[in-house]
């Protein structure tokens, strides 16, 4: 009893822990202190499981926690930030394995479902239906985006149908697993089809739109793990497992909304696709191309400068780069600041991490809203591998898929210089005219040797 | 009625916490969105808990394997989630007193 | 152990509950903060839900005494406090579109 | 058991209404809508208690409800919205008194005691303690503010020391119960105590520092529910508890920070008290009194007008005239807003419902940072009824005891006129300088009274 105690109240304190966690994100000056405290949490609430008396021998959890930490340490100390979405994807799947795999591991204890209670059963089926979909969902996800499978959509004939006929299967099995819970052949069935059902989910979205899906799965981890609680009773599972899905689900949001699309849209992919091809309808237009000398000389004596980072500069691991040649500036008596578009990039808050990792003060990276006004104002925009968030088409041409997508207004700016490397085009698979208007110079090439190029330049100036 | 009256509760949790988290979470702002993911994947890590006891309960040889499993992946997530988070937290900081722009940066620069 | 069980699980309740009550309420305006005290009044009649049962249950002449007076207090504050909010929150109203001052008052003024 | 399922169903409902209720009080568009609907969760949460199987009997209930509505519905319908403090005040009594009295009873029907397990003991001492301390001291709070008892601080000597040892003896007691909870003497000399600790606690606390004590009391009640709800093992209890808890205790932080005081300064009463005898070392400083005639000409021609409302135009209950006068001046031309302190009046949010009242919209209404920097280039400030809010020593004069209070920067206006009956002080009990500057006219008179004149005036003018 008391022992039941001391774990439930590490349980408790891991909860707070955790909220107080997530809370202390909402400013950057108590971000880390707050997540370091919901570490010390999770410690706890392991520390405590370890004294639950249903546990009888400890080498395999031993074992389970090493090799874990092996494979942990790495994935947490060394993956470049560039890689950070496909390395979300991967934690989700990782997460919905652990979910699944444990409510699999209850159901097969519990002889096979014969003991399984009706409501029992119900959170078991949850459990391992999200989290079987998630993991191969986010499996997909992953191998998109670290190009293991070809980004493009992967569409067939009937797809939907198909898609349709079996999501009705699998609900039909998990209704008849809540009748009958001892239909064992009905469980792994159905777990076997939720796993088909997370392929099929994904294979005909674009590589693109892989942030928007991850962080879907993210809820869909989420609300696997809060089942796991109600299947083994444990709060601050179910706790932890809300918070997840709350996350993923606002940020899902957050993203579709930045590109004002729907999830319908995102998930059956309107686009992403044929558009994709490349360029269309630019054959007429000029393109004013500048020597990196040209460029250096404006960048020079700018009294202002706004820097739009794009998912080339990612591409590209531009942003050190970026940092030394905006110093370069500031030492000239010029202000740097930067434009971040809320999906500038190929995930929520990407080039923030990217510049803040160049050591760039946040203070100086300002939301879309803030920095717009300041165009009209500003000497030369530097617009570093950045390509639908500045198109102009957004505000203008009603036919472009990207139209109502709010975006920054470069356009307005006195003078225009886009660092990327040709003219195809961004993930949007669309025209920009941005790069043929007359207050817009290219200079073309990968953005981290033409950063280079131009830091030289303007040390000469 | 005991598991059913433990259920009933939990639906609660679940709500509440899920309430928490919209109101914590839309509150945080873009500028960390990226940390805000690798945090919730490494709070996700906690099914170690089930995982654990899955592991050591040793039911069967069948559950310890699927327990050890668990055990592996959920602990990838606790040890690489937030070393990450942190590693990027860390990275994060402000140019001197707010409003304070080039010259504060300058100052700064090493 | 059930009584225990589930006195663990109200806990969590009693804390995401509290949280969710401080995010809510510091965002409440100062503009509404006496609607806020009246609307509270309201909510904590719940204690109602208590009142009925022990008034209802004829245990013993006394508790059915102790709950018909607890039934009267608590449904003095149901019916009470949401009227008297409702009268409050009727009142407040803005002038057309934010920005048109002066103008849009006059426009409105009966 | 089904039964017990729509029940409980029915409190789950009840508790996110009035979550939503509250939240939706964010913003004024959305809150009437949000608290009916928590009203609804109510009244669900009503019906399904019926249904519960303990009871027997429903007369008792039905006459319970029918006394409790028909004292409800008046206090709800006709209260004066100046009278809201009081009805706030009378409002946590009933409360207190619902979940005491439960509690009570629960401990009564349970053998008094004998068959009271001891995690349920702790709750249900929680409950009467809380729940005692509550009754009687929201009820002198509301007879000090009713003007029942007199206002003044009530002490006597050892006065600090008696409360201590009645505070000791009554956890004593508690301690003792929850050891032995057959121990029934124990449990009703707990409550009396608690009900005298009650009178004692608000008895040597100014009238004015009410508001602070009110919103303390209401986290106190809410409390006691939580307890109640852990007691008879009822959620929706907890929840709804936690939530006034929650907002009782950010009430009375905000106010006394606006204050710029402690808890423990208001709750052992710094002041309130001796200088509240009067005005002090005014003697030799000129005062200009204005008639209303002259008055009136300058607010006619005035470009802009600040209102700064304070507690004298509650007493006066002069909010109609105010926004009569404002009518007129914005008839001429002039542009009218009005100028909200975070304290301003008795109590939170109190000069922004009495101007709502007057059909006043709530855009005009500014909060303190928003107003202050307009101070300087307002023709016209117009100070009714305020005192405190408005004196320039908060700002100035370290030895003044509401040094460091931010205030409203009225005295920067190019001319204020201040309504107000007499030279006599505030609730701070201090001298105004304010009126005392030389571009500061006084209008003496009932700020009522006064209104109406202008408004005669401005018409004619
Ligand atoms: N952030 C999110 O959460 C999120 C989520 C889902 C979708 N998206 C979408 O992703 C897009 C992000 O827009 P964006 O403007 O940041 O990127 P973008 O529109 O995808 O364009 C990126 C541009 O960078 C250039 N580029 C690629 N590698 C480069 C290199 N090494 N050096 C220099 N330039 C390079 C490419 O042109 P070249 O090939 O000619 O060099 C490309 O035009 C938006 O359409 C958004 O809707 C974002
Ligand atoms: N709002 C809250 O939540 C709250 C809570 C606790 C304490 N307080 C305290 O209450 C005070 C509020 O400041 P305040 O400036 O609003 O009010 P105040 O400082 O109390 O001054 C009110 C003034 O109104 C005048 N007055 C009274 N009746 C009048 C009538 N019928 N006609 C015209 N004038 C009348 C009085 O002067 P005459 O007698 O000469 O007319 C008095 O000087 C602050 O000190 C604040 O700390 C507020």
């Amino acid at each position: 009893m008391t022992r039941t105690l001391v774990i439930e109240a590490t349980y408790l304190a891991a909860s707070v822990f955790f909220i107080l966690g997530l809370r202390s994100l909402t400013r950057p000056e108590s971000a880390r202190r707050g997540m370091q405290q919901a570490a010390v949490g999770m410690l706890l609430a392991v520390a405590g499981t370890l004294l639950h008396h249903d546990i009888v021998e400890y080498h395999w959890i031993l074992a389970g926690l090493a090799v874990g930490s092996a494979i942990g340490w790495p994935m947490g100390m060394w993956v470049p930030m560039t890689a950070m979405p496909q390395r979300v994807a991967a934690s989700h799947m990782f997460g919905a394995v652990a979910a699944t795999l444990v409510g699999v591991a209850e159901y097969h204890k519990l002889g096979n479902g014969a003991w399984v209670a009706r409501p029992l059963m119900g959170a078991l089926g949850f459990e391992v239906l999200f989290g079987a979909l998630t993991i191969t969902g986010s499996f997909m996800a992953f191998a998109k985006l670290q190009g293991l499978v070809p980004g493009v959509p992967i569409t067939f004939r009937g797809q939907n149908a198909a898609n349709g006929g079996l999501f009705a299967v699998t609900v039909g099995l998990f209704l008849l697993l809540v009748l009958d819970p001892g239909a064992a052949w009905a469980f792994y069935l159905m777990v076997s089809l939720a796993l088909v059902i997370g392929v099929s989910l994904v294979l005909p979205i674009g590589g693109a739109d892989m942030p928007v899906v991850i962080s879907l799965l993210n809820s869909y981890a989420g609300l696997a793990s809060s089942a796991t609680g109600f299947a083994i009773g444990n709060n601050v599972l179910i706790i932890a497992g809300a918070l997840d899905g709350a996350s993923g689900f606002i940020l899902s949001v957050v993203m579709s909304r930045a590109m004002s699309r729907s999830f319908g849209n995102v998930l059956f992919g309107a686009f992403g696709q044929p558009q994709a091809a490349g360029p269309r309808g630019a054959e007429g237009l000029a393109v004013r191309s500048i020597s990196a000398e040209d460029a250096a000389v404006r960048l020079a004596y700018a009294r202002s400068v706004i820097v739009v980072p794009g998912y080339g500069m990612a591409v590209a691991q531009a942003q050190h780069q970026v940092k030394e040649l905006a110093t370069l500036v500031e030492r000239n008596g010029g202000e740097v600041k930067y434009a971040i578009h809320p999906v500038a990039g190929r995930m929520p808050g990407h080039m923030n991490v990217l510049l803040a990792e160049a050591d760039i003060p946040y203070d100086k990276l300002k939301e879309m809203e803030e920095i717009n006004p300041e165009f009209p104002s500003c000497d030369v925009a530097l617009v570093i591998g950045a390509n639908d968030v500045v198109n102009p088409a957004a505000r203008s041409d009603r036919s472009s898929p990207i139209y109502a997508m709010p975006i920054l207004d470069v356009d307005r700016a006195r003078s225009v210089i886009v660092l990327k490397r040709s003219m195809s085009p961004g993930f949007a698979g669309i025209e920009n005219q941005l790069f043929h208007a007359e207050n817009t110079s290219m200079l073309f090439g990968d953005a981290k040797a033409s950063l280079q190029k131009l830091v030289e330049e303007v040390k000469q100036a | 009625m005991h598991q059913a009256a433990l259920q009933l509760v939990e639906i609660y949790v679940f709500l509440l916490a899920g309430f928490v988290g919209f109101l914590v979470i839309t509150r945080v702002p873009p500028l960390l969105h990226t940390p805000l993911m690798s945090a919730t994947n490494a709070i996700s890590g906690i099914s170690l808990v089930g995982s654990v006891v899955a592991a050591g309960a040793g039911h069967s040889s069948v559950t310890t394997f699927l327990g050890f499993l668990a055990v592996v992946a959920a602990t990838i997530n606790v040890v690489g989630g937030f070393l990450i988070t942190d590693r990027m937290l860390k990275m994060f900081r402000r140019a001197g007193p707010p409003g304070a722009r080039g010259e504060a940066a300058k100052g700064e620069d090493r």
